[in-house]
């Protein structure tokens, strides 16, 4: 990588400003008076709050912060201390362990929330705000977005099942909003909303672009590693101009690097794709364990389902901005919760335009919503698809059950058998 | 001179404690478990009635306590160790709000009323890292036996990090520190603070307040006290020396004279056994 | 008419009925489905916690509650990754292990495990396999409406499973027979709150259980059989502490463990398949009965972890239980690795804290076989209640 | 005539394997590993020298291989033990496609081809449920001999289940059954089809494909390889060499690289 190119690695550099930033604004928010929305990544309403002026506070994040900067364990005694089991999500009790210490968090200060907003992608958003509820006694709402019903069963525009859910989240939405002007005081402004509408439309169709773009050999991204960094910045940003603006710089950087044959390692022997979400108490050495065999990540579903769905690129109608927000809102949460359920065909569809060698599974103990299914989906795979895959377990929070040993071990034989397969393929001419 | 006997058939040792009216100690014992529980009750409470030269028949009264508790044939009433461990550090620390019991095959947190009635309780019931058995594994594992665990961590100034993920898995992570130049006593140091780190959120999950007291045989090692005192910050209540294995057939002991003054009293005391029976 | 899956028991005394409910209730391998698949019937297994059994029912199949197993998982495992509940793969393999054959398989979105089953389930097996989006919003005024909707997705695709349409009056007989089922259901509760001691906790569990494995009507007959003969018991009260049983709605904790409760207790409420009594009145029969269904679900129901309405807080709603059934304790319980229950008990604890009412707190597994760690809790709370 | 050693340092055990250019094994070793890794690999390699009756100087080419293959200072290369058994097992049993290594501290399932190479694998994490320390811990419970479990076990009419899944709490589960009155041949047969049933949910993961070769430590019991063989409804294949197949699998790695033709060896070799 020639780092003396200004333009590359710019998305990473940017993004890590624009998030110290973006912590900044919410620690200094209580004394500006400003309220803050507690929202989740699948699904956050962005569009419908920012049009309220709400700071939008995603506590996934936040937690997985204490992770990366190792101090997760330190907030999930305190969750645990309070009577929250080992076993359930570790984000839960990041945030309780936070809340409980009155919003200190090693990037800032969390405001309190005065509403929060979640949708049904995850169950444990649910149980989640509900300890917000006891805690604060602050309205919390939730968006059901009915998801596919069955694999490949998704209807769409027109047909009268799609229609039928449509109608269920347009009438919430319309509620969300009686419940903001509410909270927040302000009246609702249409303009308001469509112009954030706008913004989620530019960084839609860019964080589109920029996902496609690491079909280019060598990659141009680490799916796992810079991918957080987009993924912090389309949930955060999402409805900005500063957000839209980033990403159509990193399409900028990526089509750079795409044109001038500029990857992330200096030799990428395997490309693979990620699945599940990553391990943040050693979220740099992870990486490395991959890198040190010249394994890329050239797509993550995370980048997907933790982007709320909005990898589809899908553009808001803004002729028609609540009745599009309905049908957008649905669109992308359902493909969300696909990307977590049913992605299976969808990795099969990849292996080709993707050039992909192998798929890693990653299943966490905190998180059964994208943990549940994938070794079957990884069964699956196998039975249509002859690339090699790893499956390792750890967790995305809890270091107590991450064994760097255990899980190198489980890497290096599998590159020990993508080296074979690639080898016997040679052989084979 | 009628007396009464607490029996505790715990996992690993049995222990007898006889009592005279005024509920004065008149003798004890302790043996080895093993699998044969009767046996090993009959023999503990033989050696303790030696020690008070007394007969069986001296005996008014008999509690059995501990997860054998049922396996002795001879009891006339069993109580589980929580309820009597608690009459148990109520009697030797009538301050007792708390309790931490930990033996080598469960850990067990309680919060007592001022009238050494249970309120709330917890156990460990994952797995054996919150247990003695983690720090015997550990020690087995360097070469020492469960005795010497004690003074082997007394030495040590500085604990080395152990996870405690799994007692088994124990043995890798110690392998590695000693190849890592790491002392023995420094990593026995370690596994007691990783124990204690797990007691103490036990005793947050019952509300711990104080005074604390804690029993149980881990308790023999006197850097398990000390570290939780270090952790907690404040003072805690440990029995002098052996005591410490026999508080919950102490209790035992002391609830079976209660027993038998009630029933003494004729009062309408409700049959405790046939509430109480195991199930088949 | 449906064929009647149970041996010949309309002569056989109480306890023999009962007898004949647990070895159905135990019996992994669910005779009365295999009979009524030889029957030719259609079967449409539904996973916990709520399922609208009436659309099934009126379609002329037989809703089968899919509620685990103590069985090993041993195909089931492989499909699945650690840190997950019993009931999920247990029920897994029920299918794959051909204790049970379905026709059709129904999951909700209730909890993050439960949602992904229905897709697992999808990839193993060709027959329709469906997520059913119960409201997670019970509070919009667009739910009850857009559960309707749902509720008719679903018919149109039990109708194609059971080849004939259902038609609304179906729909309203089969509302009826559930209605009944109901009532002699919270008759059975009564009994269990008032006089305890005529009618064991493992007892009770049975006779509600073999309910999710027989048509409503044959239940129905059996309840109006069973319930008089137990009100006649001559059963004495003994001097028991009443506890309520919290933890039951989705994973079973095993017979035996009841029966360990019922050993020093009066469970005298509980959640334990609360899915038969999630309504608890009765069903509108005039009208839409889709709507009425759809607006039962939402309006006339009871609580559980895994459904959110801000008009029944759940540690309210358990106090209420509690003091509704005079209990003087609770059991807060939780599957083993029960992302929702595990939740709930913290809110739980602090209630009841506050509102110093005894309990434990516990977590279960449908396959345990020893029971210790109940065991200990339950004397050492007994006694500290008996012990003054 | 080049000699190539493989040297499997696992938690319990170190292993030592020595083949000629026919790929022949002409020596071996198993020693402890105690606390000091170093100094066990280096014993074990010493040892299947002196038993060889070799010179250092013989073994050109030596792949270290088990959880301390880091440590094995003078190896020319690491491949992990998944890889290793594979290839071993292969070897021994040529027709194996699955393999399935218990030892002391973890279980693995490994889908292999006809070469030998890892088509796919699982290991148990967590705890170590399930594995040797399991009969480990109900042997010291019941105060029987290790060596004398399976065959104590295989006396048994009615297994109970074993409901634990910690090993050490194993150890006192197996205590209140015979409180309860059963008998140990019975409590012993639970336990056995309590890891064995474990050990299928690894396999069943990777997929049973027939033949099956058991290979670890645990293979010397009877009563597993008995259990293993009913549950599965077929019988799998275990060698004389069962506890040495990781280290085997080194040494024939090791011997591909000696014999130059290109190897996940080399492959370990130019990583980074």
């Amino acid at each position: 990588m020639t780092d003396t190119d200004p333009i590359v690695g710019r998305g990473a550099k940017e993004g890590a400003q624009l998030f110290r930033e973006w912590f900044q604004t919410l620690t200094e928010a209580p004394q500006r008076g400003e309220q803050a929305a507690y929202v989740f990544v699948m699904g956050s309403l962005a569009e419908v709050l920012r049009a309220f002026d709400f700071h939008t506070v995603f506590p996934e994040i936040n937690s997985l912060q204490t992770a990366v900067r190792r101090v997760a364990h330190t907030y999930l005694s305190t969750a645990e201390d309070y009577g929250y089991s080992p076993d359930i999500c570790g984000y839960v009790k990041a945030d309780l362990g936070m809340q409980l210490r009155g919003g200190e968090h090693p990037m800032g200060r969390i405001p309190k929330p005065t509403l929060a907003v979640y949708t049904n992608a995850c169950n444990t958003y649910v149980k989640w705000a509900e300890i917000w509820e006891r805690l604060y006694h602050i309205p919390i709402f939730t968006l059901d977005v009915p998801g596919s019903r069955a694999a490949g069963a998704q209807t769409w525009p027109g047909h009268p099942d799609f229609e039928n859910d449509k109608r269920y989240v347009a009438a919430q939405l319309r509620e969300l909003i009686e419940l903001c002007e509410q909270v927040s005081g302000k009246k609702f402004d249409i303009d308001r909303l469509r112009e954030v509408m706008g913004h989620a439309n530019a960084m839609s169709r860019a964080w589109k672009r920029v996902l496609e773009l690491n079909q280019s050999k060598p990659a141009v991204f680490n799916a796992v590693t810079d991918g957080t960094v987009y993924l912090g910045m389309s949930n955060g940003f999402r409805g900005t101009a500063a957000g839209s603006q980033y990403f159509e710089r990193v399409v900028e950087e990526m089509e750079y690097k795409a044109a001038h044959g500029l990857g992330t390692l200096h030799e990428e022997k395997y490309r693979l794709i990620f699945v599940g979400v990553p391990c943040y108490p050693i979220f740099r050495r992870f990486s490395e364990m991959f890198a040190e065999w010249g394994g890329s990540f050239v797509s993550s579903t995370y980048l997907w389902f933790a982007s709320g769905g909005t990898d589809l690129g899908y553009e808001y109608d803004l002729s028609r901005p609540l009745d599009s927000l309905a049908e957008g809102v649905l669109i992308n949460v359902r493909h969300a919760m696909d990307s977590m359920f049913f992605q299976d065909q969808t990795l099969i569809d990849m292996v080709g335009p993707y050039g992909v060698d192998g798929v890693v599974y990653h299943p966490i103990k905190s998180c059964r919503t994208v943990s549940t299914g994938l070794a079957d989906n990884r069964r699956r795979l196998l039975e249509t698809t002859d690339i090699g895959s790893l499956f390792i377990e750890s967790d995305h929070m809890d270091k107590r059950v991450v064994s760097e040993a255990q899980l190198k071990n489980r890497i290096d034989a599998f590159f020990e058998g993508l080296a074979t397969r690639k080898q016997l393929a040679a052989a084979r001419g | 001179m009628t007396y009464t006997a607490g029996i505790d058939v715990g996992s690993t040792y049995t222990k007898a404690v006889i009592l005279d009216e005024a509920n004065a100690p008149a003798g004890r014992a302790l043996v080895k478990t093993g699998f044969r529980l009767a046996e090993a009750a009959s023999k503990a409470l033989q050696q303790a009635l030696d020690q008070a030269s007394l007969a069986q028949t001296d005996l008014a009264y008999i509690a059995t306590t501990g997860y054998g508790r049922y396996q002795v044939a001879f009891r006339n009433v069993h109580v589980t160790d929580l309820t009597a461990a608690a009459r148990g550090a109520h009697w030797l620390f009538p301050g007792t709000r708390t309790i931490l019991d930990v033996g080598g095959q469960t850990m067990k947190a309680s919060r007592l009323d001022d009238t050494s009635r249970v309120k709330s309780f917890r156990l460990n019931d994952k797995c054996a890292a919150g247990t003695g058995a983690f720090l015997e594994k550990t020690a087995h594992y360097m070469g020492f036996n469960t005795e010497e665990i004690g003074p082997l961590a007394a030495t040590s100034k500085t604990a080395v990090p152990i996870s405690g993920v799994c007692a088994v898995f124990a043995e890798s992570e110690v392998i590695n520190c000693l190849s890592q130049g790491n002392s023995p006593a420094d990593i026995m140091h370690g596994a007691i603070v990783s124990l204690v780190d797990r007691s103490v959120q036990l005793m947050k999950r019952v509300q711990m307040e104080p005074e604390i007291t804690l029993i149980g045989g881990i308790l023999r090692f006197e850097t398990m006290a000390r570290v939780v005192r270090e952790k907690l910050k404040m003072d805690v209540n440990v029995p002098e020396g052996e005591l410490v294995q026999f508080v919950s057939a102490l209790g035992a002991a002391l609830l079976a004279r209660h027993r038998l003054n009630k029933l003494n009293e004729q009062g309408v005391a409700i049959g405790i056994e046939s509430d109480l029976e195991p199930v088949p | 008419m449906a064929p009647q899956l149970l041996d010949n028991w309309a002569s056989r005394p109480v306890d023999e009925l009962i007898l004949l409910c647990r070895e159905l209730v135990e019996d992994t391998d669910f005779p009365t489905v295999k009979r009524w698949r030889a029957a030719g019937g259609k079967v449409v297994g539904h996973f916990q916690v709520y399922f609208p059994e009436e659309i099934a029912h009126a379609a002329g199949c037989l809703p089968v509650k899919m509620r685990g197993a103590p069985i090993e998982a041993r195909r089931a495992e492989a499909r699945f990754g650690s840190y997950l509940c019993s009931i999920l793969k247990t029920s897994l393999e029920l299918a794959l292990g051909d204790h049970v054959a379905l026709d059709m398989f129904v999951s909700h979105p209730i909890c993050d495990a439960a949602r992904n089953l229905a897709a697992v389930w999808g990839r193993n097996f060709s027959y329709p396999c469906q997520i059913l989006y119960l409201p997670q919003n019970a509070n919009s005024r667009h739910s009850a409406t857009y559960l309707r909707d749902e509720y008719d997705r679903l018919k149109r695709e039990i109708e194609k499973v059971a080849e004939h349409t259902v038609s609304d009056d179906d729909l309203r007989r089969s509302i009826a027979i559930f209605n009944e089922n109901r009532r002699y259901l919270h008759q059975l509760y009564a009994i269990k709150r008032e006089t305890p001691w005529l009618l064991p906790a493992d007892e009770a569990y049975v006779l509600m259980a073999v309910g999710g494995l027989i048509p409503r009507e044959e239940h129905n007959e059996l309840l109006k059989a069973a319930l008089p003969q137990i009100e006649a018991r001559l059963a004495k009260p003994q001097d028991r502490i009443r506890v309520v049983f919290e933890g039951g709605f989705c994973e079973q904790p095993p017979l035996d463990m009841l029966r360990a409760i019922a050993q020093s207790c009066y469970l005298v409420d509980d959640d334990l398949l609360i899915g038969l009594r999630w309504i608890t009145q009765d069903v509108a029969t005039e009208g839409d009965p889709l709507f009425n269904l759809a607006q039962a679900y939402l309006e006339k129901s009871t609580y559980s972890p895994v459904q959110h309405d801000l008009r029944k807080p759940k540690e309210e709603m358990l106090l209420r239980r509690i003091r509704a059934a005079k209990a003087s304790a609770a059991i807060i319980t939780a599957a083993k690795m029960c992302e929702p229950g595990l939740d709930e008990q913290v809110a739980y604890s602090k209630a009841l804290d506050a509102a110093g009412i005894p309990y434990f707190v516990s977590e279960f597994e449908e396959s345990m076989t020893s029971f210790d760690h109940v065991q200990i809790q339950l004397e050492t709370f007994v006694e500290n209640l008996l012990f003054a | 005539m080049a000699y190539a050693a493989g040297v499997d340092v696992g938690s319990t055990q170190t292993k030592a394997v020595v083949l000629n250019e026919r790929r022949e094994i002409v020596s071996r070793a198993l020693i402890d590993t105690g606390a000091n890794v170093v100094l066990a690999a280096e014993n074990a390699f010493a040892e299947a020298m002196r038993s060889g009756d070799l010179r250092d100087e013989e073994v050109e080419y030596i792949v270290g291989t088990g959880y301390g293959r880091y440590r094995v200072t003078f190896g020319d290369t690491q491949i992990t033990e998944i890889s290793c058994h594979g290839r071993g097992a292969v070897h021994m049993f040529p027709n194996t496609r699955t393999v399935v290594d218990m030892g002391g501290q973890d279980t693995k399932a490994i889908r292999v081809n006809p070469t030998g190479e890892v088509l796919d694998f699982c290991m148990n994490d967590k705890c170590a449920a399930g594995t040797g320390r399991f009969l480990g811990a109900a042997a010291s419970a019941l105060e029987i001999p290790l060596g004398e479990l399976g065959q104590v076990a295989l006396r048994a009419e009615k297994p109970v289940k074993i409901s634990t899944t910690c090993t050490v709490f194993a150890e006192s589960e197996v205590v209140s059954w015979l409180g309860k009155g059963k008998k140990i041949e019975d409590i012993l047969l639970g336990v056995h089809q309590s890891i064995v049933s474990r050990s299928l949910g690894l396999m069943r993961r990777v997929g049973i494909e027939r033949e099956v070769t058991f290979t670890g430590g645990v293979t010397r019991n009877i009563g597993v390889v008995t259990v293993l063989n009913s549950m599965l409804g077929f019988s799998v294949n275990v060698s004389e060499e069962s506890h040495y197949m990781g280290a085997l699998g080194a040494a024939l790695f090791a011997m591909d690289r000696i014999q130059a033709r290109r190897s996940p060896a080399e492959v370990v070799a130019e990583k980074g």
